[in-house]
């Protein structure tokens, strides 16, 4: 416990740091419009991370989500080129996404195949599909309302998908963090023998998770749509490397049980002020990489250190 | 010449002082008994002996040269080697390996025939029958434990430490422990012997050292010492470590019955009455499949034959939901693996199988009567812990121990089912954990105890059920139960009671 | 039928069944695509494989110590490069130099996973994320966009994909697929014989055990990454004499390859078990599945993809199933 | 005419960094900023390979936060740039694409095309005609299912072949995609070959697709069978063309198409350009330009550089050096 409460005060502070760096170095940072296309440019990843966060914490993982965003995506784009009403392709890409869950769901808390196997061949079979659906196309010509859903502001200056991410971002926070639901993610993540034997259903927690991120990862898959007005079969593809990247660095232990929402939306607003700090004080894309990788494992080395360091001292007084 | 010395040895983990400038030193030869309540720093002493933890201050001398033990390795090439209180083995491997994995002296290559020919052989030394091309990863607690001795056994050493080797195993097994903790002894090996059991430390033992909160509290010879004595060095005052047995109500209607109740190749035949307010006792020979009973009745490992009445009605119990929904409890014997969240804080554990209570409007958890449930049960059952948000693995085992028990007492069940419940319990604590149980049988509930803890069965029990090769050996009053009889029947030597 | 499986440990019993799951592929595409039984087809998977197998093995050496190697592919893209380059100005080195330089390389940039993880106790997952993408914004910053061409390499190593090493029954053996088939077979025999490598199981098993055992868990462990990072330099080196022309994408997404093949060859993620052998027929499994799948008439381009992935989890999702009834098999032997 | 020495800030993204053409096309557009005098800022700038179409709207983007008055885009994100790029215009940003347009022409000023893209088919027909000799078998390596040029120049030769008589004994048998990764399109072109026993050509309108297929036929031993041809690097290609297993490739300059992106670029964002259909400037040392409706892409309007170089065993090692 008080080791995450200094880490996301480790957060804040490197927020705050990247945050006036900004400010100070690139004049146009502050604009509203720079800051809605902050968070827009990443939309469907930041949205997906949050639903990743629960799946992390549950100490399992979805490397498929990317590839369902895509099948989302291309599911819609194929269902309007055939002629299909836009709004029904909507739901029926929604209900893909639940079924793409629960196949992983079930595979992974029925037959209980490890989450890394299942969800990475999925990774290749998802994307297969969409493939399948799109081929060597791009569809595009979307009707307006969706198109605009996707690119306009809807409420002020903000988009329809910056608002479903504030929601979601509250929402799953007090899910993790004040329900029962929450609890159990986290019990199960920690040790889910001790969650069985405690009388918790581990196998309908984790089919709920699964299930969670297949729907919200195709809700992204047609916000990513949306914003883009036209579909690829490699639409979103690699997505998925970023997104565990972002919830990893807030401070959620890949062996589950340890992690806070607070601590990945910060570390969610670190790496996209600061690619788009660097981006505006032109630093290019391997090195904007790279220094998010170095970040990255900065991030956990460093508290390590220090407190290696604090015990060599203590043990020296 | 001591061929072990602790020198003011001090270790703190954050707030907690574990240990405060310790002295202690260990003759060669000699079986050396450490004792102390529950989080008196017994395990910390004894991991800082073999490097897994390292002192703040003080010194560490082998035959009287100062040495750093910096890992287990060091350890070992000192001449030290441990049993720890929580066995550790790997499950991948079989259990040949798992006895010579770390052997140095085997050199490079595996020479898989000496290995499997050396481990047989120091399984039979042990008088256990165990398959050592076996992986370890279906191997009962007790059958670990077995391997870790044999692990110890293996190396050369000079001091081997036993951090409580006895708490999950039976009258039978511990016989033939306390032997070769005298053979070795003879060889003129140190043997550094920890148990919260004290008949075995009479029975054993040359010197007994008491630790209290940390500090060294007294070194003496066992013929000077007396339980009594021992007892209040450990706590500090004298206390009464016999537990009251109050009336109980054996003959009401039975809450449980079970009916020729089976699991295929597992266990069969069990058939018993449970009545509410009754102590019922499982005992038997480590691995006589009394937890899988449980198990079966939990709904963890389902009964394939007979029947579970409940009430008088039938009930099938698939699932641990069905079984909590129809009031069973099951306290487990595996703490770190089945019983806590060791990572969580001491409320999230205690409230963890009643969540349903604490959820408000919105299904929000109640932090408020979260924390304050928790509160009252640390302070009922004396959690020693400054405050309920404490990591629970950083308790000491016995009062882990607490912690599960408050989480099932907490469920309100009918039928509670403890499993080895005072493993790793000090003596004090264990008069409350009997006092507990009696208590909540007073108040109806209906009791399951499993025990390889003969003396705590008869303190315990109103019948006792003996089980033997996963059958049902016999049933006894507690009136006609004796230590004899009991053995005898756990071991095949009576005749099966009706 | 039975007694015949009581007999056989577990594992064997998994190997076997794989390897009936390999036979089954390629008696099933044989019937589906003409002229496939032929040693131009054995040539075409073996050789593909080779350049897969160095890091599938590596892979699963890492993935045995309950760790994750992420960052193979782009050590595959760097070693290339790097060697290709110092052969375009030292192109009269020796092969066995020039093979030891592509492993040494490889074995640094392992070594650095190692050191974070072992010692700096980062887990693994982070570590090598974050030098999937350290190492390939390295080679993109370095290399300045030149390529590494043929024309600048030795004429041995352009060849090399092309010799023989030997002939079995009019199947050609190329010195490739030998060079990856002895990273398989070299640290195959170690994890039986060796007791330093034995305790790469043990660490996966259970790593606290593995302290108290008194195994240097951390020296194990970055062991297993300095030989992941060294084989991912052989998989560099065979790739640099495959291609030729090394690009900033060179071995981009082979992490996800080698770990599809370790996991189709049955070792365990959570670490702890597994072989060898499992490896490299995991290795040919997914190899034959992707190569059959291109020449099947059946399915057009853009089925091959799903068909892979659907393939991958079936193959599995049996494994699992079967071993676990065998465990329940010989649990119950156990018991009797 | 250009208007020399003014300030336009100018930013040429490449489908991703590291790549060898990209930084030819680099080289040029440098020669025209010299030339040109421009006394704003020129930035080469390009996402990740892995990252390379999420990258590109991202920089696209960013480039409109800073205001930049041209982004000259060789893209690779399909359609799905179009907002980003409407988004730029309407903030002013102008942008230009080259080597690979927008597919809807949506956002995009002008496409400075390297080749008339029917005529690349033409082109790659008359390879694939001379290296089967006329008749015979031949299939397509492809880049990604998704490269909008590679698609047109596909695309453009089938018209060629259904078109000419002369094309009549070619068959093309399959588009296979190796998706510019060197492993995947080495064992695409084996794959090709035996599926397809007869196969005479394969045609790789890729420069990583044919450099992996005539190492794939080099190492099977497969040249005099089967030859290969499309699109490549003259550095990247010398060894094969000379050993006869790609005897036919061709390509244009890419320094030429970076200058004259940039040179385009910059008169249209100072204004001495209008970019309309018809109109005609000089671009410096490539000549007298001109801007017509793009053939292949309805409302759609490019500039066209040509013509090709078809390398041989005559040329490639001089133009490989
Ligand atoms: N890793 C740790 N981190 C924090 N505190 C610890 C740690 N290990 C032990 N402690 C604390 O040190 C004290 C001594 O614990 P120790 O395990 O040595 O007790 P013990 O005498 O072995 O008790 P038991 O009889 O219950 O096994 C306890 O207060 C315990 O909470
Ligand atoms: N579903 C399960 N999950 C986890 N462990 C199980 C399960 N089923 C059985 N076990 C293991 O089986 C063991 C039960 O063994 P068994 O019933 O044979 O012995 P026992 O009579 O309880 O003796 P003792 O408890 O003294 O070892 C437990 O230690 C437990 O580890
Ligand atoms: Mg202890
Ligand atoms: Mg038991």
């Amino acid at each position: 416990m008080q080791r995450l409460k200094s880490w996301e005060g480790i957060l804040l502070a490197l927020f705050l740091m990247t945050f006036a760096g900004n400010v100070v170095l690139a004049p146009e940072f502050l604009t509203v419009q720079n800051q809605v296309n902050l968070f827009q440019l990443s939309i469907e990843k930041i949205i997906v991370a949050l639903v990743m966060t629960l799946i992390i914490l549950n100490a399992e993982i979805d490397l498929s989500v990317a590839s369902v965003m895509g099948l989302s995506a291309c599911a819609f784009g194929y269902m309007v080129t055939q002629g299909w009403p836009a709004g029904g392709a909507v739901v029926i890409c929604l209900g893909v996404g639940l079924v793409a869950g629960l196949i992983n769901a079930v595979l992974i808390a029925r037959a209980g195949i490890p989450s890394l196997v299942v969800t990475l061949a999925m990774l290749i079979g998802f994307r297969g599909f969409a493939r399948v659906l799109v081929k060597d196309q791009s569809m595009g010509n979307f009707p307006d309302w969706f198109t605009h859903l996707g690119q306009d502001p809807l409420v002020g200056p903000l988009p329809l998908a910056l608002i479903l991410f504030v929601v979601l971002l509250v929402g799953l926070g007090v899910l993790l963090h004040r329900t029962g639901f929450g609890r159990q993610i986290v019990v199960i993540g920690t040790n889910a023998e001790v969650a069985r034997f405690s009388g918790l259903n581990v196998a309908r927690v984790k089919t709920t998770l699964f299930v969670m991120s297949g729907f919200v990862s195709a809700l992204a898959g047609l916000l990513y749509a949306a914003r883009l007005g036209s579909v690829r079969g490699d639409a979103a593809s690699g997505f998925e490397l970023d997104i565990i990247t972002m919830v990893l660095m807030g401070g959620v232990s890949i062996f589950g049980g340890k992690g806070t929402m607070p601590g990945v939306f910060l570390s969610i607003l670190i790496i996209l002020n600061l690619r788009n700090g660097m981006a505006l004080t032109n630093i290019t894309g391997h090195i904007q990489t790279g220094v998010i990788g170095i970040l990255l494992i900065a991030s956990v080395l460093i508290p390590n250190l220090a407190s290696d360091l604090r015990a060599r001292r203590a043990k020296a007084v | 010449m001591a061929v072990l010395e602790l020198q003011n040895v001090s270790k703190s983990f954050a707030a907690t002082a574990a240990l405060k400038d310790m002295n202690l030193a260990i003759e060669p030869g000699e079986i050396h008994a450490i004792v102390g309540e529950n989080g008196a720093g017994k395990s910390t002493l004894i991991k800082i002996m073999t490097g897994v933890h390292q002192p703040d201050a003080g010194q560490i001398r082998v035959e009287g040269a100062a040495v750093a033990v910096r890992s287990t390795q060091e350890a070992q090439s000192l001449g030290i080697a441990a049993i720890y209180q929580e066995p550790m083995v790997f499950p991948d491997l079989d259990v040949a390996e798992n006895i010579f994995i770390s052997n140095r002296a085997e050199g490079a290559f595996m020479n898989w025939k000496r290995i499997y020919a050396a481990a047989a052989r120091l399984i039979e030394q042990l008088g256990v029958t165990l398959d050592v091309r076996r992986a370890a990863s279906g191997l009962t607690l007790a059958e670990q434990q077995t391997v870790e001795i044999a692990r110890a056994l293996s190396l050369n050493v000079k001091v081997l430490i036993m951090d409580e080797p006895t708490a999950s195993l039976s009258a039978h097994e511990v016989a033939r422990l306390l032997k070769i903790a005298r053979a070795l002894k003879a060889k003129g090996v140190a043997v550094i012997y920890i148990s919260h059991r004290l008949d075995e430390i009479f029975e054993v033992a040359d010197r007994v050292t008491v630790i209290r909160d940390g500090q060294h509290i007294s070194t003496k010879p066992i013929a000077e010492v007396t339980p009594d004595g021992l007892v209040k060095d450990m706590v500090g005052r004298a206390v009464d470590t016999h537990a009251v047995k109050t009336a109980a109500n054996p003959h009401g209607p039975a809450v449980l019955r079970l009916e020729n109740l089976g699991r295929a190749g597992v266990f069969s035949g069990i058939g018993f009455d449970l009545s509410a307010g009754e102590v019922l006792c499982f005992a038997g020979l480590v691995g006589a499949r009394r937890t899988d009973v449980a198990l079966a009745l939990f709904g963890i490992a389902p009964a394939t034959e007979g029947r579970i009445l409940i009430d008088g009605a039938e009930a099938t119990i698939r699932t641990p939901q069905e079984a909590m929904a129809r009031g069973i409890a099951y306290v487990s014997e595996d703490r770190r693996k089945l019983g806590l969240a060791m990572t969580l804080p001491i409320y999230a554990n205690i409230s963890l199988a009643s969540l349903k209570k604490l959820l408000g409007g919105l299904g929000l958890i109640d932090r408020g009567a979260e924390i304050a449930m928790a509160e009252t049960y640390r302070t009922q059952l004396a959690i020693k812990s400054p405050d309920v948000r404490v990591e629970v693995g950083k308790l000491s085992g016995g009062n882990q121990q607490k912690v599960m028990l408050a989480k099932w007492l907490e469920t309100k069940p009918r039928i509670l089912i403890f499993d080895e419940p005072t493993r790793g319990v000090d003596v004090g604590a264990k008069a409350e954990v009997h006092n507990i149980i009696r208590q909540l049988a007073s108040e109806g509930v209906a009791v399951l105890v499993i025990s390889s803890d003969l003396p705590e069965v008869l303190a315990l029990a109103d019948r006792v059920l003996v089980m033997r090769e996963g059958a049902q050996a016999g049933i006894l009053d507690i009136a006609e139960a004796t230590q004899e009889r009991v053995i005898g029947l756990a071991a095949g030597r009576e005749a099966r009671v009706a | 039928m039975m007694q015949i499986f009581g007999k056989i440990h577990p594992q064997t019993l998994r190997l076997i069944a794989l390897f009936v799951a390999l036979l089954a592929t390629v008696l099933f595409f044989s019937t589906q695509i003409d002229s496939y039984l032929s040693p131009r087809m054995f040539t075409r998977i073996t050789t593909s494989a080779a350049v897969i197998l160095p890091i599938a093995v590596g892979q699963a050496l890492v993935v045995m110590t309950r760790n994750i190697d992420l960052s193979i592919g782009s050590t595959v893209g760097v070693v290339a490069y790097l060697t290709g380059e110092f052969l375009a100005a030292h192109g009269d080195l020796s092969p066995l130099l020039v093979a030891l330089l592509a492993l040494g390389i490889g074995a640094a940039m392992g070594a650095v996973n190692g050191v974070l993880v072992a010692y700096g106790r980062v887990p693994s997952i982070i570590v090598t994320l974050g030098t999937l993408a350290l190492y390939r914004s390295f080679l993109v910053q370095y290399s300045d966009a030149k390529t590494i061409t043929t024309a600048s390499l030795p004429q041995w190593l352009v060849d090399l994909p092309q010799v023989n090493a030997f002939s079995v029954l009019g199947l050609e053996v190329r010195v490739t697929v030998v060079l990856g088939l002895s990273a398989a077979v070299v640290m195959g025999l170690a994890l039986t014989r060796l007791r330093a490598a034995r305790r790469i199981y043990a660490v996966g098993s259970n790593p606290d055990a593995a302290l108290m055992a008194g195994i240097n868990a951390a020296r194990v462990v970055f062991v297993a990454f300095v030989l992941s990072g060294a084989l991912a330099g052989l998989s560099g080196l065979i790739f640099l004499a495959k291609f030729g022309n090394i690009t900033v994408v060179a071995g981009l997404g082979f992490e996800l390859k080698a770990v599809a093949a370790v996991v189709v060859g049955g070792v365990s993620i959570l670490g702890g078990s597994g072989s060898m052998i499992g490896v490299v027929i995991g290795c040919v499994l997914v190899d034959t599945i992707d190569n059959s799948l291109t020449r099947w008439d059946l399915v057009s381009e853009f089925w091959r993809d799903a068909l892979l992935g659907m393939l991958i989890m079936a193959a599995v999702t049996v494994d699992t199933f079967a071993s676990r009834s065998l465990r329940r098999l010989g649990a119950q032997k156990g018991a009797q | 005419e250009a208007k020399p020495g003014q300030a336009v800030n100018m930013v040429l993204l490449p489908k991703f960094l590291g790549v060898a053409v990209f930084d030819q096309a680099d080289r040029g557009a440098q020669e025209a900023a010299k030339e040109l005098g421009n006394t704003g800022t020129y930035q080469y700038e390009g996402p990740t390979p892995e990252n390379s179409a999420a990258g590109q709207i991202e920089m696209l983007t960013t480039a409109t936060t800073q205001k930049q008055g041209v982004v000259m885009i060789s893209n690779n994100a399909g359609d799905q740039i179009a907002p980003t790029a409407e988004a730029a215009q309407k903030a002013g940003t102008k942008v230009v694409t080259w080597d690979s347009p927008i597919p809807s022409g949506k956002g995009e000023s002008l496409f400075v095309a390297q080749v008339d893209f029917g005529s690349i088919g033409t082109v790659m027909a008359d390879m694939v005609y001379d290296e089967a000799g006329g008749k015979g078998e031949f299939a397509v390596l492809s880049a990604s299912p998704d490269a909008a040029n590679q698609n047109a120049w596909i695309d453009a030769m089938k018209k060629v072949l259904a078109s000419d008589a002369k094309y009549k004994d070619l068959k093309l048998d399959d588009v296979v995609y190796g998706n510019d990764q060197s492993e995947e399109s080495y064992n695409r072109a084996l794959g090709l070959v035996d599926k397809y026993p007869n196969l005479k050509v394969i045609m790789a309108p890729t420069t990583v697709g044919i450099v992996a297929a005539a190492k794939a036929m080099q190492d099977e031993k497969l040249c005099d069978k089967v030859k290969v041809s499309g699109l490549g690097l003259p550095a990247e290609m010398v060894s094969y063309t000379m050993n006869g297993c790609a005897p036919e490739f061709a390509l244009w300059s890419f320094v030429d198409l970076g200058y004259l992106t940039y040179y385009t670029s910059y008169m249209l964002a100072t204004g001495s350009l209008k970019g309309e259909i018809g109109e005609e400037f000089k671009a410096g040392r490539m000549g007298t330009m001109k801007i017509d409706a793009d053939p292949g892409r309805p409302g759609a309007k490019r500039v066209l550089m040509g013509p090709f170089t078809v390398y041989n065993k005559d040329n490639v090692e001089a133009a490989a050096k």
